[in-house]
């Protein structure tokens, strides 16, 4: 700190120049000798749906091999799937199933997760239908007093292009995005919470994993029925709940080293509570 | 007095250089910027020892020709130089000249006083580092004479450290002669040394350029007529002839202005043109 | 009577302004300063940002920025020197600093379109420290060579000659003399980049990614204080109060550096004036 | 020192070179054309219409300006006009400090306060006002700083024979000084302009991000810079190409805007020194 403000007080100067650059080399140096200490590294990146509970799978992997960083990144299903292909990732995480054109990569199956329609939890609107569904994510439904629901206008949640959550959802309700009237557009499931915990009018979609995460944490939302069936977990690990996806890892080839055991170990009985508390269901 | 007068202009100059050595003999010199000729027909000698003065208008050549003396004009690549320049019998017009050590033994003085934003001591400190003086002691002795003999050391000495620029313009202008001085040149070129400066720092500084005779050989521009007949040994007087500047005449000064040969002189120092 | 309506509708309108303003920053000191400890500074981030503190967030945001220094540093004041100094052809330094004001006003999620491409995917850089270090770097050379420039051009001539003219190298001129009297402005310069760098947020998203961890090298993905305001405030609910703990931090850190600035502009134009 | 400008000049090429790569596969074949064509914005569906992203940002940036340029002029009248001593220095540096807020930061109060509010009149509150409101405040320091620097540049002669006709204060300002400070409100505010069209986080914040065209204040809108923002971390083949392609797009409007700025910058100074 002593050299910081002697150079930058000093009136008379003319070797200050080359001791910030002297300083700047140190520090550079210190840089550089760090580079040799750095661990073996897994990157995961791909679907928000995915990325919380490979976290804590992660931390718990880190724990039992301490050689080994991981560093988990979000960004929607497709870019898991991108990244995992051109290697900026060794493992991507998908929330849906492959698609034909991905058959380049392989799969590994870690758990189940539904969709789930939200709402703010101060909406008094019991069920939508399909039907219903549709209309207001069409714009024929412009207000919630329309579905036996309180005077309020309906702000339209909806996810942007690449997240399988949307995928999922247009496909369910055989929809196409561009017939979605929209009035909010988000990326990751926990901004469609915020954003729909923050507005009494809103409906969304997410992940129900989510959703009941954060609904136990006391945020303001609560999950709407499907077809008359309880979105909940158990919903979906008996199947009953029709809006439901399988959550993947993917890699490029045969997964080695850490990477194949990360994906071994996610697979494994040891990750089971960690699902639980995340509210997905294994597989 | 008579007799010099009324004697042809070869003659006077044979006296001269009879009396002093040449220290610079400057041969058929012209200068181009890029194709268009500036300056020419210089052949001048500068005696060791001797203050020679150039004199004549703006725009007429002297600080193009003054530049050429220590290849300052290098610093232009649009500037060539034709001629001969023979200081201690080296050719500076040739390509081969060592100018670092070249404008060590001349030194230059500029019409804006250009102290480096430095403390004091280090203005004068670089340049003798640059120059290969290791021993800090003797870069210590070295500075306090030069600032003797320019009259700056009780001036400066309890404030070597603070800023040259917290000086007056009379005592930068004077710093600055030290500061060439320190390097121990064997020539001084001054570009207007006063014309910046007021009536009392230019009667000072004057005073301590007459008193670099004998020691250095100087060459000082100068648009001042009565400080160029008061200080100089010599003067050469510059016109500018189709466009370029030209050397019309150069004589002993108390000559020159007594007697000019050429009537543009005689106009010039009349005051009736320029 | 028209004069007193018209001073009176300034008055009311820069009113405005400062209750806007104040509302602004005072919602960030008053929502920040509950949040800002020193426990939340040294600590690492817990559930996603809620809780815990920053520590990891800081060393990230200072280890993009060295490296970005340590970049465009060197590169940007011999780049300057070269423009001011040394290039002869009048065209060729003209065409130069039309690409450099060109590329200064080039957006920074545009800079970080670039960086993706090229350090992450073609260098194979990934999602790093290095990535987003290097990409900053690119965002602030061209403003800070302008500046150093400009610096080192407004240096009078009459001290370049004056060197010169003692027989000095140019070399040394340029160290010794030129780059000391250029020095504020090229302070000036580095720490108006350290605030813009500070500040970036769009040009970090995909290039040093947003892991919120203790980085151990230079390879790490890493998120910096900006982008993890930014995180806060969309993805994470009941994330508001740690960003305005965030973004007091922020705040705090970039004044500090343009207070320097100006202090240093300051002294830089008094100076001058002093010789003139 | 040459080899590394010459890296550097280079380095910044490369730049250029890299987004035209990236959005080659676009513009080689002529698809592009078709991001004017179409409608809709559903890279899922192959349909990549541009037009209303950029209508959103234009909107955005022209809405931000409506705001901000009067009262930027109101604080540069301010200073120029009204404020003396310390209250002028003070808010001078409130203005320098307002300046220094991050974009981010501007966006976390934009949207934990003034959406909320906006949402009160109608949901969801994310929308072009929004947006245009943090905008305003994000380009008002710039535009207020750089407007009083061209009232300052005013001849202060022309203001003085203002008032020796008996103007009013009023007539004296919005008359005379503002008309004659034009050409440098203009390249601030272009500059300003150019600021707000290039700036992500704070329209991917509160503007809502839904891709229509902008059709009421309360519309949710997506600007190009956030769309980018929201979809390069997944984005692929075309989809991806076709969001450097919106960048070249972006980055060359902002280098016309800037270009003008300029021009009107040198125009004015060229005209007042006349």
């Amino acid at each position: 700190m002593s050299l910081v403000t002697r150079i930058f007080t000093q009136r008379a100067h003319s070797s200050q120049l080359s001791r910030l650059f002297c300083l700047l080399g140190v520090v550079s140096i210190a840089f550089l000798s760090n580079l040799s200490l750095a661990a073996e590294r897994l990157t995961l990146t791909g679907s928000s749906t995915v990325a919380p509970l490979a976290l804590e799978m992660a931390k718990r992997f880190e724990k039992n091999n301490p050689d080994v960083r991981i560093d988990v990144q979000t960004g929607g299903s497709s870019r898991g799937v991108n990244d995992a292909r051109v290697g900026l990732a060794d493992i991507g995480m998908v929330s849906r199933a492959l698609k034909e054109s991905e058959q380049d990569l392989t799969a590994h199956l870690i758990a189940l997760d539904g969709i789930g329609i939200i709402v703010h939890s101060s909406n008094t609107v019991k069920e939508l239908s399909r039907q219903q569904i549709i209309d207001i994510y069409q714009g024929k439904i412009r207000n919630w007093a329309d579905v036996d629901g309180p005077n309020l206008e309906i702000t339209v949640v909806n996810k942007a292009e690449g997240r399988s959550t949307l995928e999922l959802f247009l496909h369910f309700f055989e929809l196409k995005n561009s017939q979605i009237r929209p009035q909010v557009v988000i990326g990751d499931n926990q901004q469609g919470i915020k954003t729909v915990s923050g507005n009494p009018g809103a409906i969304g979609y997410v992940s129900i994993g989510t959703a009941e995460f954060e609904h136990n944490r006391g945020t303001p939302i609560k999950l709407l029925p499907m077809d008359g069936k309880e979105a909940t977990v158990k919903g979906v690990a008996s199947g009953e709940y029709p809006l439901s996806r399988p959550l993947n890892l993917v890699t490029k080839a045969q997964p080695e080293g850490f990477a194949a055991s990360f994906i071994e170990f996610a697979q494994s009985t040891d990750v089971l509570d960690l699902i639980e508390n995340q509210f997905f269901v294994a597989p | 007095m008579i007799v010099a007068e009324t004697l042809a202009p070869r003659l006077s100059e044979d006296i001269i250089e009879s009396r002093a050595p040449a220290h610079i003999k400057v041969n058929e010199l012209a200068i181009y910027y890029g194709k268009k000729l500036a300056v020419n027909g210089i052949s001048l000698s500068l005696h060791r020892g001797k203050i020679t003065a150039l004199i004549g208008p703006s725009g007429c050549g002297k600080t193009s020709f003054l530049t050429t003396l220590n290849q300052l004009s290098k610093l232009n690549n649009q500037v060539t130089v034709t001629g001969e320049i023979h200081f201690d019998g080296e050719n500076l017009t040739q390509n081969n000249v060592d100018l670092l050590s070249l404008r060590r033994r001349v030194g230059m003085i500029f019409q804006k006083p250009n102290p480096f934003p430095l403390s004091i001591f280090k203005n004068l400190d670089i340049p003798l580092k640059e120059h290969g003086f290791k021993n800090r002691a003797e870069r210590i002795e070295k500075i306090e004479n030069a600032l003797k003999a320019v009259g700056l050391w009780d001036e400066v000495k309890d404030r070597l450290n603070t800023s040259a620029l917290s000086l007056s313009g009379g005592q930068q202008q004077r710093l600055c002669i030290a500061r060439a001085l320190v390097l121990e040149p064997e020539v001084l070129l001054m570009d207007e040394p006063c014309s910046a400066l007021d009536p009392i720092s230019s009667g000072i500084v004057e005073e301590l350029i007459s008193s670099l005779r004998d020691k250095y050989t100087v060459v000082i521009v100068t648009h001042n007529l009565a400080q160029a007949k008061r200080i100089s040994d010599y003067t050469a007087f510059f016109w500018t002839q189709n466009g370029a500047g030209k050397l019309i005449e150069f004589n002993n000064t108390r000559q020159l202005f007594s007697g000019p040969k050429d009537e543009r002189t005689a106009a010039y120092i009349s005051g009736i043109k320029g | 009577m028209i004069d007193r309506a018209f001073s009176l509708g300034i008055y009311a309108i820069i009113a405005l302004v400062i209750a806007t303003f104040g509302w602004i920053i005072g919602d960030v000191i008053i929502k920040g300063i509950s949040v800002v400890s020193w426990e939340f500074l040294i600590s690492e981030p817990e559930d996603a940002g809620r809780a815990g503190g920053i520590a990891p967030i800081l060393v990230s945001t200072l280890y993009v920025l060295i490296i970005a220094l340590v970049i465009a540093l060197p590169l940007g004041i011999s780049a300057a020197i070269w423009l001011a100094e040394f290039s002869q052809n009048q065209s060729h330094t003209l065409h130069v600093g039309i690409i450099l004001d060109v590329l200064a006003g080039v957006p920074s999620i545009v800079y970080g379109l670039f960086g993706n491409a090229f350090f992450c995917i073609y260098l194979g850089l990934g999602y790093s420290l290095l990535s987003g270090g290097l990409t900053l770097a690119c965002m602030i050379l061209p403003v800070f060579i302008r500046t150093c420039e400009s610096g080192i051009r407004s240096v009078q001539s009459d001290w370049r000659l004056g060197g010169l003219a003692l027989g000095m190298r140019r070399s040394v001129v340029i160290w010794k003399i030129l780059l000391p009297a250029a020095q504020p402005a090229i302070i000036a310069g580095l720490i108006l980049s350290i605030g813009r760098a500070t500040a970036e947020t769009a040009a970090l998203l995909f290039t040093s990614g947003y892991v919120d961890r203790m980085p151990e090298s230079i390879f790490d993905s890493a998120r910096v204080l900006a982008v993890h305001i930014y995180d806060l405030t969309m993805n994470v609910t009941g994330g508001d109060e740690t960003a305005y703990g965030s973004a007091l931090i922020l705040i705090v850190l970039i004044i500090l550096l343009n207070t320097l600035a100006q202090g240093f502009i300051d002294s830089w134009f008094k100076r001058s004036g002093h010789y003139r | 020192m040459g080899a590394l400008s010459f890296v550097c000049a280079a380095l910044l090429c490369l730049i250029l070179g890299f987004l035209l790569y990236e959005s080659w596969s676009l513009v080689a074949d002529g698809r592009w054309l078709s991001f004017f064509s179409q409608t809709g914005w559903y890279p899922l569906e192959g349909l990549f219409g541009m037009t209303p992203m950029i209508f959103a940002s234009l909107v955005l940036t022209f809405g931000s300006l409506v705001i901000a340029l009067p009262v930027g002029l109101a604080c540069a009248i301010f200073l120029e006009f009204y404020a003396k001593g310390w209250v002028k220095k003070s808010f001078q540096s409130l203005l320098n400090l307002l300046a220094g807020i991050p974009s981010v930061v501007l966006g976390l109060w934009g949207l934990t306060e003034l959406v909320p509010l906006i949402g009160q009149i109608k949901a969801p509150g994310t929308s072009v006002l929004a947006g245009a409101v943090v905008l305003s405040l994000m380009i008002l320091p710039t535009l207020a700083l750089t407007s009083y620097a061209a009232l300052t540049s005013v001849d202060r002669s022309i203001l003085a024979g203002a008032q020796a006709l008996g103007l009013t204060q009023k007539t004296q300002i919005l008359a005379i000084a503002v008309p004659a400070a034009r050409s440098g409100i203009m390249s601030g505010v272009l500059l300003a302009s150019a600021r707000a069209l290039g700036e992500t986080m704070v329209v991917l914040m509160v503007a809502g991000n839904v891709v229509q065209m902008p059709s009421s204040l309360f519309a949710p809108v997506r600007a190009l810079t956030a769309n980018i923002a929201l979809e390069m971390a997944y984005a692929l083949g075309g989809h991806r190409a076709s969001l450097y392609v919106s960048g070249l797009l972006l980055t060359i409007i902002v280098w016309i805007l800037a270009y003008l700025a300029s021009y009107l910058f040198n125009k004015g100074r060229t005209v007042s020194h006349d």
